[in-house]
């Protein structure tokens, strides 16, 4: 499962992802079987009926800026759910206050039944919420595969033992075990063949990617993608999108950001627009995308 | 066009940011007194084309010349001070300096114009008089908008490049933004501006390059642009 | 009671001179935003370079004066393409330890170069404090006096300009955003200069306030007013013009007190523990940074 | 003898050198840091003791090489600068501060190496002994002394006050000896009051001074935080100079130049070198070191000090026909050591001196101030 | 050996120990200036530990760790509440604080400090050991969850907090760990020493710390094994001419590496690209 957009930038940089690979990796084969990615948290698949994320009343003031505006927004579980709005509607407020950066000035942020709200951003991490970021951020100085296994800082404990008192270049088990798993996340996104690379390294593109990688590696029920297209080519999106549906499929629930209007409709089950911090339509893609307010304020009108 | 004197020419320009080409080999050419539309989606790189222009990224290849004189390797601040403005994408503002502070950095090269020119800005925008002394941060949109139009004109530029004006604003912004850049072509200023709302631009301006994954691959009249029917459907809407 | 006023104006003697350098600092954190350690070493070179010159030219105050005002104009500005690397790269925690290294440096140039490493006092003509007020424990001085009123003359002067002048106003949207300020036609190179160069030049005023105020000047004088006055600036919140000038005269008035009435030597120990409380307490200073 | 390819020896290798014909003895000094003053007057005075041995004829017809080291007032570089020539040296002259000394000295005694250093304290000196040589005199001893002349010569001084630095070990120990010793002259210290290093303001510790109410005020501080005080007190009405007395350590010029004439004249203060001092040698000593450093005098004590343990080593040597042979080093190491533990008088640059159970005993001299010049007190 | 030898091997391994000490919070993006009081705090118990209660030395530096880290832990709750500039320089405060305290406590010897620390034989094999002990440590720590975690939150404290590290406990847990391995630094140095008052512990040694971090090479922990000797040794290799202005040179280097070097000598890709060399495929 190689992103094509990738293949080129291989062939480039082969002789530099073996000369970059962490020395403890080298013992890696590729034999092992597939993991089912994030299975575990999830009951139904392709769109249940239940909302795993309520957002009732939700305002955000920063100082005089009103950023969030009494928004209400369900999330169905196991959906893609497409969120759109020129710049600056508060889509990217909305993610931070779903993921606590910012604890909303009113109303309630309810995940999967538990009340979220004005919780710190690593204990809505700990309730099963991943996220990227609109610009990537990537730990530049470790390679791509430990950029993986950090994501996995959730799912594993401190294993004081195995990590202090084993011979200094045998690894623990938990170790050997999330490097495995870490190299399978990659292989999922396409990024396998440059796990040894520097996370620094990569290409926008890349960089976006393992974004999305390493998110998952915590093995989120819902996950939050900010614009994971952005300052991507065509090719490059039409991978994300194929990317999205499979994250889907293996049953995480799904936010999607994005200004390219055809990928949204075309990922998502269901679409909400906003506008100056409100809701302005929420439905079907196609309905929305011919919603008239929806058209005006961000699409444009035709003359 | 053919009459008019040349103010900008670009040759041959590439720019990339480390392995990644963000412009390929673009040819363009502005006369004084047009508008002109540089039109792309997400990442096209109009950005970089515009902060190429006025030095703050490096051309990797090719010749810039403004008013007959090459620019290619001038620093900002030389470039900016020859004539040219720029409204920064997002706006731009320095945000907990007054209106007023902001206004009158839009004239650090000439500063003995400020007094004459915040009176004309005034009066073209009474908004930005009621709200000379507040943070330019806490201003709507819109307002940050104008000002940052504003400031781009206190020096009195012969070129002002805009990068995505109608960002963030809602329709009924936009047409009165298009409306004031008539007017300042009216007044005798050229400008250049980046636009992923192909529509409204093509509307107000003279013409248009349309630019995709850093090439130009089309240009023209806006109105032979916005009846091209290949631009209708990649950036009008229209599927 | 008597005493406790002699106090009152010892500690502001001292706080307006610690008040001087966390103005010439916060000058510098609002053109580069950095901490300039190295800046009271300026001031000591500075000093060091006067009384050279008195010692040469036997005697001559006004050339004295000339010789500091170009040294440390062009020291300052020496320093600020060093920052330049660090500040294109956004890197201000390796400012702080540049700065040090400036400061080792001008130090050991000290030791070395200058009266053999010795202390060195200026002749009474120079230390003009010489004119004081006595009454009984209470004592003034004119220099006190003086540095006193420059403190607050300097801190209003620099408000004035960061706020009120063209260039001012551009090396603020320099420090608030430099891409900004970039487009908008601000030299980025020239403006660091201009700023360094006056805070340079407001070295030299301290450094003359400090002949006339303190008299004496050696290789360690810099490391005894850099830490104290970063720690300080901090805790007035960084390039705050008017919080640097007020916690200055404030601790300069704690500092007196607490040698005058506190037991031993646990002065030390309470100045620095209750500046480092208030700073956790307030990470963002008494009185707010400047951005 | 001395091959010509002497020098380009490398230093620092006792036997290399000696086989040349040379004898090398090192010398640690604060080169460089905050008392580079103090420091590079001292290195220099050992270089040109060596200079002048070397002239007559080196000792026992071999020339004598200096190893200099710098220990920048820190402890951990002046152990280290110790640890380095330990292992090759007959004797090692240095470090120079008091803190050093102690740290450095204890590599010298495990290595058996006489060390001619900052050993003031008796307790150290026992337990480093035989090879901890005190350079100079006991200062606190010196303090006493003089405070007690002090208080002799102005019987109207009952109760005073003692300035001292926290951070100094030896200027503490200096109050406590003489909180305890001076009743015994029915004077009793009221008050300790501490100036820091490097304190901008002496204002704070004179009013507190003033407040405690005393006839006499003991400056037991470096020269420039003393000269600051001195200045406060006398500004803030302390009117006669009698009343105030100070330590060997502010004896440097920054003192009499920061003190203004007035404030100076009257007042007391020790010494363990005599500024006035009109021996032959000495003015040579003086002539060579002005021509040296741009016309400054060689006011710091230890120019005479580093100076004296040069010539005394040679004496040493010369007594015991030391020959530098690494073969015999652990045999004569061991007699230097007896001969300096308890020395013959050696006559030194001023006047005698000897060392008893390595104590340095030598006269003090006490000056009272005339204007800025100091004039001996008998 | 030596002497000169043993004492140069054993002030490169607390030179080492310590600059590790700086090393570990500064993974968690902070540059903490407290390392030399916690190299006080270690010092001060080894000598009293030692000295007065004649403990041996392994237990005596398993007794700073203890004391060093609680002793650490105390500070660093309140620095966890602050960040970059701030905590760099409020933590500067905390040597004076030290000294100051250490000053006015009789049974640590006060201003004159305690001397007479007895004498260790093996001290150049201990540290060593200890050396090595500590590398271990680091490596595993470094290539381990809690490493990775340091890594997020030196990078990015809003995007590690999304992985769900807690950054409030990271920030301390570093700042403690720190504190320990300065604790043992001060131990080694009290032991090297054998006497220790509180002006050991004060600034100059802190810009030496800070020097060797940035020289070799802050983002691996093996930049230590070139910054340390080559500038702890710097005014005894070259001629004696020279040595006075090994301090200059010290500054001089400093500027240079943060100007055209910014990582460093040692950057993790040499770190890695060694590490291929020496592991076959
Ligand atoms: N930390 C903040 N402080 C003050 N205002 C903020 C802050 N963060 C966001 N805002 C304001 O809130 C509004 C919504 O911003 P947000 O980033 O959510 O927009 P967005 O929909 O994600 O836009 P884009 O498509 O450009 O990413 C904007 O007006 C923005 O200026
Ligand atoms: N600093 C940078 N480093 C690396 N790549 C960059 C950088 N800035 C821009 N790019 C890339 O260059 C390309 C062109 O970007 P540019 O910002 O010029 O596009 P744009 O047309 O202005 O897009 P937008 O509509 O988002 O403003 C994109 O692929 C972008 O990801
Ligand atoms: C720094 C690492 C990325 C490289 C290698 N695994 C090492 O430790 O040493
Ligand atoms: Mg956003
Ligand atoms: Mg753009």
């Amino acid at each position: 499962m190689t992103a094509p957009f990738l293949c080129h930038m291989h062939k480039k940089t082969e002789k530099n992802a073996v000369f970059h690979m962490d020395f403890t990796m080298v013992t890696y084969s590729s034999h092992l079987k597939m993991i089912d990615l994030g299975k575990p948290n999830n009951v139904g698949k392709g769109g249940g009926t239940l909302d795993i994320l309520k957002l009732e009343k939700v305002i955000k003031n920063f100082g005089g800026v009103q950023a969030l505006r009494d928004v209400d927004l369900n999330i169905r579980q196991g959906s893609v759910h497409g969120l759109i709005g020129p710049n600056g509607s508060g889509k990217t407020t909305t993610f931070n206050v779903i993921s606590g950066v910012f604890s909303p000035t009113s109303g309630k942020v309810i995940f999967d039944g538990k009340n979220i709200t004005g919780m710190t951003p690593y204990e809505i991490a700990k309730h099963g919420i991943g996220r990227t970021f609109q610009i990537p951020r990537v730990m530049p100085r470790m390679t791509v595969l430990e950029n993986v296994m950090a994501g996995m800082y959730l799912r594993t404990s401190t294993d004081i033992m195995g990590t202090f008192f084993h011979l200094p270049f045998k690894e623990s088990k938990q170790e050997k075990h999330i490097r495995y798993k870490a190299m399978e996340f990659l292989e999922f996104v396409g990024l396998d063949k440059s796990a040894g690379r520097w996370a620094g390294d990569l290409v926008w593109a890349e960089q976006q990617t393992l974004q999305i990688a390493r998110a998952l590696a915590g093995e989120p029920k819902l996950l939050l993608l900010d614009e994971p297209t952005a300052g991507m080519g065509a090719e490059e999106s039409e991978f994300i999108e194929n990317l999205i549906r499979r994250i889907k499929a293996n049953g995480t629930t799904i936010i999607l950001i994005a200004h390219d209007v055809k990928l949204v409709t075309r990922a998502s089950d269901i679409v909400t627009a906003i506008e100056f911090g409100s809701k302005i339509a929420e439905g079907l893609p196609e309905e929305v995308k011919n919603n008239p307010r929806v058209v005006e304020a961000y699409l444009g009108t035709d003359e | 066009m053919e009459q008019m004197s040349r103010i900008l020419k670009i040759e041959e320009l590439s720019v990339y940011y480390g392995q990644i080409c963000a412009i390929k080999r673009i040819n363009m050419e502005v006369f004084e007194g047009e508008i002109v539309t540089l039109i792309g989606s997400n990442g096209a790189g109009k950005s970089t084309l515009i902060n190429t222009i006025i030095g703050l990224q490096k051309a990797t290849k090719g010749k810039i010349t403004f008013m007959n004189e090459d620019i290619t390797k001038v620093s900002t601040d030389k470039v900016i001070k020859r004539g040219i403005s720029v409204v920064p994408e997002g706006r731009g503002m320095l945000a907990s300096m007054t209106v007023l502070e902001n206004l009158q950095l839009g004239a650090y090269h000439k500063k003995n114009v400020i007094e004459q020119n915040l009176e004309k800005v005034y009066e073209r925008f009474p908004i930005l008089y009621d709200r000379r002394l507040q943070k330019a941060g806490t201003l709507s949109g819109g307002e940050q908008q104008m000002l940052a139009i504003s400031r781009a004109i206190m020096g009195d530029p012969k070129l002002i490049l805009l990068d995505e004006p109608s960002l963030a604003l809602s329709p009924a912004y936009v047409d009165k933004i298009f409306k004031i850049l008539v007017e300042l072509k009216k007044e005798g200023m050229t400008i250049l501006l980046s636009e992923q709302n192909a529509k409204k631009a093509l509307q107000y301006s003279d013409r248009g390059y349309v630019l995709d994954l850093g090439e130009t691959v089309l240009d023209g009249k806006s109105s032979d642009l916005a009846g091209n029917p290949a631009v209708r459907s990649a950036y009008l809407g229209a599927d | 009671m008597e005493s406790f006023i002699a106090q009152v104006i010892n500690g502001l003697a001292t706080g307006s001179i610690y008040a001087l350098i966390v103005l010439g600092m916060n000058l510098l954190v609002l053109v580069r935003d950095i901490v300039h350690q190295g800046y009271a070493h300026i001031i000591m070179i500075t000093m060091a370079a006067g009384w050279i010159t008195l010692n040469t030219s036997g005697g001559n105050i006004a050339m004295a004066i000339a010789v500091m005002v170009v040294v440390g104009v062009l020291v300052t500005m020496a320093t600020e393409p060093l920052f330049r690397p660090l500040c294109k790269r956004g890197a201000q925690l390796e400012t702080i330890v540049l700065a040090m290294s400036v400061g080792i440096i001008l130090t050991e140039f000290m030791s070395q170069f200058v009266n053999s490493g010795g202390n060195f006092a200026f002749p009474a003509s120079m230390r003009g404090g010489g004119i004081t007020l006595t009454f009984g424990l209470i004592r003034l001085s004119l220099a006190n006096i003086i540095a006193l009123i420059s403190a607050v003359v300097v801190a209003l002067v620099l408000l004035w300009f960061m706020h009120k002048t063209q260039q001012g106003r551009a090396i603020r949207a320099m420090a608030q955003n430099l891409r900004v300020a970039k487009m908008l036609g601000i030299p980025f190179g020239m403006t660091g200069m201009i700023g360094f160069g006056i805070a340079g030049f407001l070295a030299a005023i301290i450094a003359i306030l400090i002949i006339m105020t303190i008299g004496t000047c050696g290789p360690s004088l810099g490391d005894t007013f850099a830490v104290k006055s970063v720690i300080l600036m901090l805790f007035a919140g960084m390039g705050n013009l008017k919080g640097g000038l007020l916690s200055a005269l404030f601790m300069g008035l704690i500092e007196a007190m607490a040698l005058a009435y506190l037991p031993g030597s646990w002065t030390q120990a309470i100045f620095y523990g209750v500046i480092m409380l208030v700073i956790i307490w307030k990470p963002n200073g008494l009185f707010g940074t400047a951005k | 003898g001395c091959g010509s390819s002497g020098g380009a020896e490398t230093t620092g290798s006792g036997e290399s050198s000696t086989a040349q014909g040379e004898l090398t003895i090192s010398v640690l000094s604060a080169i460089t840091g905050p008392i580079a003053f103090v420091g590079k007057p001292a290195a220099w005075a050992a270089e040109y003791a060596a200079g002048i041995i070397n002239e007559a004829g080196g000792i026992n017809g071999k020339t004598i090489k200096i190893d200099m080291h710098d220990t920048k007032f820190d402890t951990a570089e002046a152990v280290s600068a110790m640890s380095q020539v330990v292992d090759d040296a007959l004797v090692v002259v240095g470090p120079m501060d008091a803190p050093g000394g102690e740290a450095a000295g204890q590599v010298a005694f495990d290595a058996s190496v006489t060390n001619i250093a900052a050993f003031s304290f008796p307790d150290i000196r026992a337990q480093y002994s035989p090879f901890a040589i005190a350079y100079m005199t006991d200062s606190e001893e010196g303090d006493l002394l003089a405070a007690k002349h002090w208080v002799e010569l102005n019987p109207d001084i009952k109760s005073i006050v003692v300035f001292a630095n926290p951070t100094d070990p030896s200027q503490m120990a200096t109050a406590e000896m003489l909180e305890s010793g001076l009743p015994e002259v029915g004077v009793t210290v009221k008050k300790i009051i501490e100036v820091e290093t490097g304190v901008l303001d002496a204002g704070p510790a004179a009013v507190q001074a003033i407040n405690a109410d005393v006839d006499g005020y003991y400056i037991g501080i470096r020269a420039d935080e003393a000269a600051k005080v001195v200045s406060e007190l006398r500004t803030r009405g302390v009117d006669e100079g009698n009343r105030i007395c100070a330590t060997f350590a502010a004896f440097s010029p920054n003192y009499s130049d920061v003190v203004s004439e007035d404030a100076l004249n009257g007042t007391y203060i020790w010494n363990k070198l005599d500024p006035n001092y009109d021996g032959e040698e000495w003015n040579k000593l003086v002539e060579a070191y002005k021509a040296d450093n741009e016309g400054a005098s060689p006011t710091v004590n230890p120019v005479p000090d580093y100076y004296n343990a040069l010539m005394a080593i040679k004496q040493c040597f010369e007594e015991l026909n030391i020959t530098g042979d690494p073969a015999k080093l652990e045999t004569e190491k061991a007699a230097i050591a007896e001969w300096f533990y308890n020395s013959p008088v050696i006559e030194g640059i001023q006047g005698e001196f000897q060392w008893v159970e390595g104590k340095k005993v030598a006269p003090v001299y006490f000056f009272q101030f005339e204007g800025k010049q100091p004039v001996a007190v008998k | 050996m030596s002497t000169a030898l043993s004492y140069f091997i054993i002030f490169c391994c607390v030179f080492i120990i310590l600059t590790w000490a700086a090393y570990v919070p500064f993974r968690a993006g902070l540059l903490y200036n407290g390392t030399v009081y916690c190299m006080a705090i270690g010092g001060y118990f080894a000598a009293l530990a030692s000295k007065t209660w004649h403990w041996p030395f392994w237990v005596c530096i398993i007794g700073a760790i203890v004391v060093g880290a609680i002793l650490g832990f105390i500070p660093a709750l309140g620095f966890s509440r602050t960040s970059g500039i701030v905590t760099a320089v409020s933590s500067m405060a905390l040597i004076f604080i030290i000294q100051s305290v250490i000053r006015n406590i009789d049974i640590l010897g006060a201003g004159r400090g305690i001397s007479g620390i007895p004498k260790i034989e093996n001290l150049v094999l201990y540290s060593l050991i200890l050396v090595l002990i500590v590398a271990v440590f680091i490596f595993r720590l470094d290539h381990s969850r809690l490493g990775r975690a340091f890594e997020a939150v030196q990078t990015d404290p809003d995007m590690a907090a999304t992985l769900g590290v807690n950054v409030k406990i990271i920030s301390v847990l570093g700042l403690t760990i720190s504190s320990a391995l300065g604790a043992v630094a001060g131990a080694i140095y009290a032991f090297n020493m054998r006497i220790i008052y509180p002006e050991t512990f004060g600034f100059s040694l802190l810009l030496s710390v800070m020097t060797m971090l940035f020289v070799g090479g802050r983002y691996t922990q093996w930049g230590m094994f070139i910054s340390v000797p080559l500038l702890w040794g710097i005014n005894k290799w070259i001629p004696s001419s020279l040595a006075i202005y090994a301090q200059i040179i010290y500054g001089v280097i400093l500027i240079v590496i943060l100007m055209a070097r910014p990582e460093g000598l040692v950057t993790r890709k040499m770190v890695a690209g060694v590490g291929r060399v020496f592991v076959r495929k």
